[in-house]
């Protein structure tokens, strides 16, 4: 508790680096392994355009020289990660010279604040349904209807996404189809532009929450079993407190510190997860954006979301194993 | 010494870095006699390294510095082949009878381990037969328990039948560690018995490890008390116990409980706030923030242990210090 | 008197066969309902491939093989067209018969999940023991390993993939899906393999003299058959919607049916907005089937090895 | 400020604006789909689909000399960009000059002028004469008339001078246009009316009608089809027909092409299987001949467009404007039966000395017979064609094998590199108001050897031999006749004769988009009953359909 | 004699289980005085915490309360509805839980844990003076007011334990086995604890526990616990002096001295199954005295006064060695 001890930030800031390193490397590595030419690829996306393309020779080196993969190989690896620590990916194949970064950041907010925004919401009810599921006093209701919605997990986000918009965008006409903000509302800090966002953002958000909440559900479910059998929660019923009380206090505030540091490490496979929920509602976040590029084959891109939701995870683990012991007084640092 | 069937030198463990670490076990002589089987008692209370010990005897953990030699093999540094060899001589009860079963199979299933890796017999009569001895000898028959899983059994069966097993090995020395503290009072008396009539009859040492000063002081022939890693007082079990030289072990026998309601505990203890003083940088007695008799001379060097009586009673306070020699 | 003893005696006797039915029912933990009920969900759709395979005409899965956009038998499509016998449950916009394609696509799914989840295991069998029993360097490989397969993307290797071999089969998709399901049988079996070490018997098969191995596998992991299972069934869970992720985004086999195909095609074909539902609705029904039925086994598993979740 | 909705047009944009910033379309990227080239920057000349005329517009005619090597554009007098500059043919030499002088700048319209333009002259401020390399009767229609998709775009040299054109991002853009620039995000561009338009003012035309036309990406076939059906967009992106039979059915507002079936529009590419005639048993003429009779196009087109396109007769798209190539083709007895001929197809075969298997495919030498078909997997409209092949071939005894490929792989590394048996393709693609540009795609001066690229993806086939050879002079020589000549259509069937002998590449179907345009705030969106041109909105000509528009009601 | 505090009757509490019911807790009764120590001693699995939590009423599934009558202060404690009888928890009926290593919840500072039980009950939360108050009266230092259970010892997390079960001033303390996982020197201290917060509070208490010498030094009465039966309660000193059950015998006599050596005394034979309880003496099968009277039912009486117990051979063996 208290001051994070330095050796032991120093060591877990060493393995995030370490992960990163590794993680990095492969993504650079695997596809150097396809044997295509990223130059032949993006002078033939060019071509598919309009079925020929003149000058391909010269066209060709200079892709393969803005491209840097004229260089050998070992330097290509040292210039990526030197590229990759101040995040820059190079260009763009698929929107050619776009640099990679650009396209980043333009993606990157809408991930960061409603998906991220939705996948919180989406532990906060798995893990309050997962709960409610054990509880004793839970309503007879919650102990069947839980269970029976957590077959939604089983269903595609893609599809869950397309029904939603389906019934409560086109049918009922509650929530826009597309788009993340109006088509009328400038972008920027004001009240109109907020609503619209969160207007746009709720299907979504909500495509993703009901295909995800089952697998917190399902992980809180066993550990509140833990728990429940914990001695500490018989003495709390012993001591006469209110059931609520104890569910929150002494149940779900123990149950829930696993599920944190899962939430750490899934937050990239998760966002990762979205790609076809942010493109049917054309929601143009991190996962869109990979989309795209993993339809265009356009590696620096895909390279350049990779790195990024890699450092989200990696991040997001070493933030959580910091803070772990300010939300778990029982552990503490070790090593310091 | 080659009468010595286990010999102890300056044992050390300490977990951790070998400097700030925390020591368990802190310099440790002791030597158990080939020719006259013993029952050893190790006592103190929780978390004063008796189990650290026994884990070292049996080859579990290896000591940071010193060592353990067992009829001339030294256990810290033996290969795996000669600690297979060296468990056919040391054998061990541990304090939890269930834990030391296997759930997934039936009760027969360690002895069979036993008989089938030390090759003790190749022949099935026969090695039914050696069970059957072996459960006799602590008042069970095969056919009540072999054929059932742990489950089915009594804690006190289940560590009879631990007995058995590591008698059935024929071993020099049994390591028990706390063999009786998680079983009835009612049924701890037949466990004790095995025990002495194994030392008896079996010629089998034993490293009696236990927080129970009354069963130390029943079974035991002689006592070492530990107190935070390092010895404090040992000797003849009831020299110790009737009477006690060092102030911790006078605290101690003073706490058990006594069964009558008319000698209830007179006067009240205090409990200083916990501090433990066994990092390797420690010096000094252990005992000093909760000692009645600390005086600064206490924290200055770990005091060796004085002959406080005969046979060999020793006890590691400078109370005892005999008068400097003028 | 003898009235009161006989009435005591029928209540006895209604007691004890109570008390025996319960008996049977509780004889066998295995014999838990939601274990046979997954179970028999699974089973189910296995059957359906196999016995489908044996009854239905395959060729129809072909494009072009059937008359486009049937409703299933009973149902009317825009064109108002009527389903028909032939192909009872609808086609597809392509041309193909739905029946003859989950025929083919549901054991594929299955197939992936389950040959996924074996390699997975197999391989967190392997490398948790080793973490575990092994420990320092090796374990700490192995950890940062797992931890670096965490953070990335299974969708970045497909892409790879399928750009370098033009289509993955299904073996190859479930070797990939393999990779990013081995990490938490690692963890599980490293975590329990520690704190077996330590356990009673374990320490007792040592002070036998029991070799190595023979603590490894005789010892350590008959005991470990539970988690193992229930880790199974859930990298199977993960694996099939993983899989089907990946299908959806028509990024998995492009030439072999599977049920994410097929609502991967589904959408692109805008079924949803035609109506037609059986196109997309019949292939999550049975994911959904297929789901539920890991899900019926898994909290079977549970109340298996966790007797506190038996109701009496 | 906000604009109403019926004052509103909105398009739909069927990707991602990745780089909303940038406004250099010499690079690539969408930099011109969005609304740029369609309400900012106005085309020299458009090309009329229907008449295979060159409507002016930036400019107001050429003239070429005698031997087409010499053209002399003239220009609009009074066209202003909208920051009130004036455009004249220092713009036009400035920016053709840039394209010449930079060869890094690689767009594809960039890299044709490079290829063609020895040299461009400002004669005075509304005349420019470009000096040839080769002779090229078809320059203009070619470069500056929209030919397919867009057209060498003039940029103001006002803005652009001293700026490097590789790297220069062009933001704000300026354009003659009647819409300025507003705001772009990745997911759609807002474009605004410019009451002080040029062309209002100096009479060309009317100020258009809608005050705003947005660019709205849409996010896939089910989201454009709900779109359209609340009315939130106005002209979609293709649909399958079922689509858009349920769109109209929710949305009787919502019109197509045609009113009634197939609906859809041809697109100027029509599809073809493409056959590497090097490879054996296909480089046999009998063998790729013996394919044509087999393939059924009419089950094509009823499984994978379901009835909204048509077999193809030539090789050519069938555009008004190529009507009387195709008539000659079919006169000279060179058309393509809609049906199949499998008996013929298999008599072929069993000539070139196959026989049938025990399982049905024909066997020689102990080898089977067998393709693999490369395909795009890009558009399941190639995917399903291809399955459709595939099925035929293998009832007719070739073992087929469809082989799907990502479309940069396909175009990058297969077509061009001629690693393939057989592929799917639109490769003739090219001519719409005249025969040469499709023709000359397949003549003997552009084969290479497999494994070295074709160029400019000509003749990926590799076809050669004495009849490639005969068939290549004849259309060497169509290539300097001025378009119109009233010889050509004799000596496109005369060229023909070669490539219905040879084989080459089978002409499939016809291509069709079928777009949805919706009725509910504007009419006169272009349709088979008042084509004044074709539907594509993401084309440079999407000017016209604009001024075309009215409010509805 | 007042009347009782507490006073228990046939109380019945069951596990079902696979294979039939566990009778627990088989139909006990015994009265608490007013100031009064009560010890309830019996081999592990006797089911003394199972009566603890059938007075408590928490029996969770799979147990349940198979009958009998609890009587707290004159008020009927069965016949409240859950809400009010949750209202008298701790207020009037506080517990000392067994095995406080695990009883307190490691994420809540254990000021915290103490303020929420007194604001439960007093609609209050104590100010610090109230608890520091507490945690002095126990033998707690000011500093653990900050701090989380995991970095208490066992002896100080027993203590807080003890300084949360007084905080309400209730009625009657349970306390199971509060001290059997301590060593003897913090069992001692945590022991006198107790004795000094009772005698000072003036509670009544139920001490529940498997040790005699504990019983010995601490308790007025004792009731010792046989395969959920009491089979014998009396005052501690008659209890000692001369046990009327076999079972209490061998119980007292099975006890270590520290002062002389002698033969240990060794019981054979195995409890029997919980389900199946034999007919009539439920000792039966262990017991050194059987005859053929142990088949049949062996109720309750009054051996002399205050002293009860179920053996119809218990003053026939009174004075005998078991
Ligand atoms: N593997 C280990 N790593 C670090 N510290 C350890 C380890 N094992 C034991 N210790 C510490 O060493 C000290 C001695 O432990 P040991 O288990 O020997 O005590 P003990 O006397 O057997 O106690 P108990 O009576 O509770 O069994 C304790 O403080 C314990 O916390
Ligand atoms: N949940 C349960 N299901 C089935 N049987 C149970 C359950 N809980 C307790 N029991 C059984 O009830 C009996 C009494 O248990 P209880 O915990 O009351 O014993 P105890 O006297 O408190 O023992 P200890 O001294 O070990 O604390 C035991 O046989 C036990 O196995
Ligand atoms: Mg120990
Ligand atoms: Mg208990």
């Amino acid at each position: 508790m208290g001051r994070i001890p330095r050796k032991y930030l120093i060591n877990r800031l060493i393995t995030l680096a370490l992960t990163v390193l590794i993680a990095a490397s492969m993504i650079w590595v695997i596809p150097r392994l396809s044997p295509v030419d990223p130059a032949e690829i993006a002078l033939g996306r060019m071509a598919s355009g309009a079925g020929a393309v003149a000058n391909a020779e010269e066209i060709l080196a200079q892709l393969r020289a803005q491209m840097g993969i004229d260089q050998p190989l070992i330097v290509q690896y040292f210039k990526y990660l030197k590229g990759a620590l101040v995040f820059d990916f190079g260009l763009s194949t698929a929107t050619f010279p776009t640099p990679v970064s650009a396209l980043i950041a333009q993606a990157l907010p809408w991930t960061l604040g409603l998906m991220i925004l939705s996948l919180v919401i989406t532990f906060v009810i798995g893990n309050l349904l997962g709960a409610l599921m054990v509880w004793d006093h839970s309503p007879k209701l919650a102990k069947v209807a839980i269970p029976a919605a957590m077959v939604f997990t089983s269903i595609p986000p893609i599809l869950s996404g397309l029904l939603l918009m389906w019934i409560f965008a086109a049918k009922l006409r509650w929530f826009p189809l597309t788009g993340a903000y109006g088509l009328t509302v400038d972008p920027g800090w004001n009240w109109a532009f907020v609503q619209s966002v969160l207007h746009h953002g709720f299907l979504p958000a909500m495509a993703i929450v009901i295909v995800t909440f089952g697998f917190w559900a399902l992980g809180m479910r066993g550990l509140m079993i833990t728990v429940q059998g914990e001695d500490y929660v018989k003495l709390a019923e012993a001591k006469g407190l209110k059931p609520r009380y104890i569910l929150y206090r002494y149940m779900i505030r123990n149950a829930i510190l696993p599920q944190i540091t899962a939430f750490a490490l899934k937050i990239g496979l998760l966002i990762a997860g979205q790609v076809l929920v942010e493109r049917i509602f054309a929601y143009n976040g991190m996962g869109k954006l990979l989309y795209d590029a993993i339809l265009d084959q356009d590696f620096p891109v895909i390279q350049g979301v990779s790195y990024v939701i890699i450092l989200i995870t990696a991040l997001s683990v070493f933030i959580v194993d910091l803070i772990y012991p300010f939300i778990d007084p029982r552990i503490r640092h070790e090593g310091g | 010494m080659s009468d010595a069937l286990l010999d102890l030198r300056d044992v050390r463990k300490v977990y951790g870095d070998p400097d700030t670490g925390l020591v368990a076990l802190n310099d440790l002589s002791l030597t158990i006699r080939k020719d006259e089987p013993e029952i050893v008692t190790i006592a103190g209370e929780s978390g004063s390294g008796k189990s650290t010990l026994a884990n070292l005897v049996l080859g579990f953990t290896r000591p940071t510095s010193g060592q353990i030699m067992f009829d001339g093999t030294d256990v810290g540094n033996a290969s795996a082949k000669q600690m297979k060899a060296y468990h056919r001589q040391v054998q061990a009860v541990f304090q939890d009878p269930f834990g030391s079963y296997n759930p997934f199979y039936r009760v027969g299933h360690v002895f069979d381990m036993v008989i089938r890796n030390f090759k003790l017999s190749s022949n099935k009569t026969e090695a039914r037969q050696m069970m059957e001895e072996a459960l006799n000898a602590v008042g069970l028959t095969g056919d009540d328990v072999l054929r059932k899983y742990p489950h089915q059994l009594s804690g006190g069966q289940r560590q009879r039948i631990m007995m058995a097993r590591a008698y059935m090995v024929k071993p020099r020395l049994i390591v028990a560690d706390e063999p009786v503290s998680m079983v009835d009072a009612s049924l701890r008396a037949s466990i004790l018995d095995v025990m002495m009539r194994l030392r008896d009859e079996g010629g089998i040492s034993f490293l009696y490890v236990t927080h129970d000063l009354s069963t130390a002081y029943q079974v035991g022939d002689r006592i070492l008390l530990f107190y935070q890693g390092t010895l404090v007082e040992h000797g003849k079990a009831t020299d110790v116990i009737s009477n006690p030289q060092h102030p911790y072990v006078q605290l101690l026998i003073d706490s058990v409980p006594k069964p009558d309601p008319t000698q209830r505990w007179q006067g009240e203890i205090i409990l200083p706030a916990e501090e433990e003083l066994r990092t390797a940088h420690s010096t000094g007695c252990r005992f000093v923030p909760r000692c009645p008799h600390a005086q600064p001379a206490c924290s200055a060097a770990l005091p060796p242990a004085y002959e406080v009586g005969p046979r060999g009673h020793r006890a590691a306070c400078i109370l005892h210090a005999p008068p400097p020699q003028a | 008197m003898t009235s009161t003893d006989h009435q005591a005696e029928i209540a006895a006797d209604k007691a004890a066969r109570k008390r025996a039915k319960r008996m049977k029912r509780f004889d066998n933990p295995w014999l838990n309902p939601k274990l046979i009920w997954g179970a028999g969900l699974l089973l189910a759709i296995v059957a359906l491939g196999l016995i489908g395979r044996m009854l239905w005409n395959l060729e129809l899965v072909y494009t072009g093989s059937t008359p486009l956009k049937l409703p299933p038998l009973g149902f009317e499509n825009l064109r108002k067209q009527p389903g028909v016998l032939d192909y009872p449950l609808g086609t597809d916009g392509s041309g193909r018969d739905i029946l003859a394609l989950i025929i083919m696509g549901a054991p594929n799914s299955l197939f992936v999940g389950l040959l996924a989840s074996l390699i997975g295991m197999s391989t967190g069998i392997v490398l948790g023991f080793t973490a575990g029993f092994v420990g320092g360097r090796t374990d700490d490989v192995i950890r940062v390993l797992s931890d670096v397969m965490i953070t990335i993307p299974p969708l970045l290797i497909l892409v790879v993939f399928q750009s370098a071999f033009g289509d993955v089969s299904l073996t190859m998709m479930a070797l990939l899906i393999a990779g990013f399901v081995w990490q938490s049988p690692t963890r599980l079996i490293r975590a329990q393999v520690l704190s077996m070490k330590q356990s009673g018997y374990v320490q007792m098969a040592q002070l036998s003299g029991a070799s190595t191995t023979d603590i490894m596998f005789k010892e350590m992991l008959p005991n470990l058959i539970p988690y193992l299972f229930g880790s199974f069934i859930a990298s199977v869970t993960t694996a099939i919607v993983t899989a089907v992720g990946l299908e959806v985004l028509g990024l998995g086999p492009q030439r072999i049916p599977t049920l994410g195909r097929t609502i991967y095609e589904a959408i692109n074909a805008g079924a949803l907005i035609q109506n037609l539902w059986w196109w997309w609705g019949i292939p999550t029904l049975l994911l959904a089937t297929m789901f539920i039925g890991l899900l019926l086994i898994n909290l079977g598993l549970d109340e298996v090895s966790n007797p506190r979740l038996r109701k009496a | 400020q906000n604009v109403a909705r019926e004052d509103t047009v909105i398009f739909d944009l069927d990707r991602t604006i990745k780089d909303p910033d940038n406004f250099n379309w010499f690079t690539p990227g969408t930099k011109r789909m969005h609304g740029a080239h369609q309400t900012m920057w106005e085309p020299l000349f458009i090309l009329n689909y229907n008449t295979g005329a060159l409507d002016p517009w930036l400019a107001t005619g050429f003239e070429a000399n005698e031997d087409s090597t010499e053209f002399t554009l003239t220009l609009r007098d009074g066209v202003e960009w909208s920051d009130g500059e004036a455009f004249n043919a220092d713009d036009v030499v400035f920016t053709v000059n840039m394209a010449l002088e930079n060869e890094e700048i690689s767009s594809r319209e960039a890299s044709t002028i490079r290829a063609q333009v020895a040299s461009v002259e400002k004669v005075d401020d509304l005349t420019v004469t470009f000096a040839l390399k080769e002779p090229n009767p078809r320059f203009v229609v070619e470069n500056f008339g929209v030919r397919i998709f867009g057209s060498f775009l003039i940029m103001p040299e006002h803005v652009w001078n001293g700026e490097d054109p590789a790297t220069f991002a062009f933001n704000p853009p300026i354009g003659t246009g009647p819409y300025t620039f507003t705001s772009a995000a990745t997911n759609r561009a807002i474009w605004d009316r410019n009451d002080d338009w040029w062309g209002a003012k100096t009479g060309f035309m009317d100020l258009p009608e809608p005050q705003r036309v947005i660019f709205l990406e849409t996010g896939g076939a089910e989201s454009r089809a709900q779109l359209m059906v609340t009315n939130e967009l106005d002209a979609a992106q293709n649909v399958g027909v079922g689509t858009f039979e349920a769109i109209a059915a929710q949305n009787p507002n919502v019109i197509a092409w045609h009113s009634d079936y197939p609906y859809a529009a041809s697109d100027p590419c029509a599809r073809q299987l493409e056959i590497n005639t090097t490879v054996t048993p296909w480089d046999n003429p009998a063998m790729r001949k013996a394919v044509a009779h087999i393939i059924d196009r009419s089950q094509i087109v009823n499984v994978a467009y379901e009835g909204t396109t048509v077999p193809s007769e030539t090789m050519f798209a069938q555009y008004g404007s190529m009507a009387p190539f195709i008539d000659a083709v079919k006169e000279a007895g060179y058309g393509l039966p809609a049906t199949a001929d499998v008996a013929a197809g298999q008599a072929l075969i069993e000539e070139a000395g196959w026989t049938k298997g025990g399982d049905g495919i024909y066997e020689k030498d102990g080898q089977q017979l067998s393709v693999d078909i490369h395909v795009n997997s890009a558009s399941t409209e190639y995917t399903r064609t291809i399955d459709i092949v595939v099925e035929q071939l293998n009832r007719a005894g070739i073992a087929a094998k469809a082989v799907p490929v990502e479309n940069g792989v396909f175009w990058g590394e297969v077509l061009p590199f001629g690693k393939y048996e057989m592929s799917y393709s639109w490769l003739s693609c090219g001519s719409v108001n005249e025969p040469w540009a499709s023709m000359g795609r397949y003549t003997v001066s552009d084969v290479v050897p497999v494994g070295e690229r074709s160029p400019g993806f000509n003749n990926t086939a590799r076809w050669s031999g004495d009849a490639a050879a005969a068939y290549s002079a004849i259309v060497d020589q169509m290539a300097d006749l001025t378009l119109g000549d009233p010889e050509i259509p004799g000596m496109v069937a005369e060229a023909y004769q070669h490539l219905d002998a040879e084989m080459p590449f089978i002409p499939l179907v016809q291509a069709a988009k079928l777009l949805p345009m919706n009725t509910t705030y504007w009419t006169g969106w272009p349709t088979a009953e008042n084509y004044y041109n074709h539907p594509f909105f993401w084309w440079n000509h999407t000017h016209q359909i604009i001024h075309n528009l009215e409010k509805a009601g | 004699m007042s009347e009782p505090v507490l006073s228990v009757r046939g109380l019945k509490v069951y596990y079902a289980t696979p294979d039939g019911d566990v009778l627990a807790t088989d139909d006990i009764s015994f009265d608490l005085e007013r100031g009064e120590t009560l010890g309830l001693v019996g081999e592990s699995g006797s089911g003394k915490t199972t009566a603890t939590s059938g007075i408590l009423r928490m029996v969770s599934s799979p147990g349940r309360i198979a009958g009998g009558r609890v009587t707290l202060d004159g008020e009927d404690m069965i016949a409240l509805s859950d809400e009010e009888f949750r209202k008298r928890r701790w207020s009037k009926l506080a517990l000392i839980p067994q095995g406080a290593m695990n009883s307190l919840n490691p994420t809540m500072k254990i000021s915290a844990q103490i303020a929420d039980v007194v604001r439960t009950h007093t609609g209050a939360a104590p100010d610090r003076a109230r608890v520091l108050e507490l945690f002095q009266m126990v033998g707690l230092p000011e500093r653990i007011y900050e701090m989380y259970p995991h970095e208490l010892s066992g002896g100080m997390k027993q203590r807080v334990c003890i300084a949360m079960a007084v905080a309400l001033n209730p009625t009657v303390i349970i306390a199971d086995e509060a001290t059997s996982a301590l060593d003897v020197v913090v069992q001692r201290v945590v022991a006198q604890t107790l004795a000094k917060v009772r005698d000072a509070l003036g509670v009544s208490m139920i001490m529940i526990g498997h040790d005699m010498g504990l019983m010995a030094q601490m308790v007025d009465r004792i009731a010792v616990m046989y395969a959920g039966k009491i089979v014998e309660i009396a005052p501690v000193a008659d209890m000692f002096a001369r046990p009327g059950h076999p079972y209490s015998k061998i119980l007292i006599e099975s006890v270590p001295s520290l002062t002389e050596r002698r033969p240990m005394k060794i019981t054979e034979g195995i409890t029997h199954d919980p389900r199946n309880p034999p007919e009539g003496c439920i000792f039966q099968l262990r017991c050194p005295h059987v005859n053929d009277g142990c088949t049949k039912p062996q109720p309750m009486r009054e051996l002399r006064p205050g002293q009860t117990v179920a053996c119809h051979r218990a003053e026939e063996l009174e004075g005998a060695h078991v």
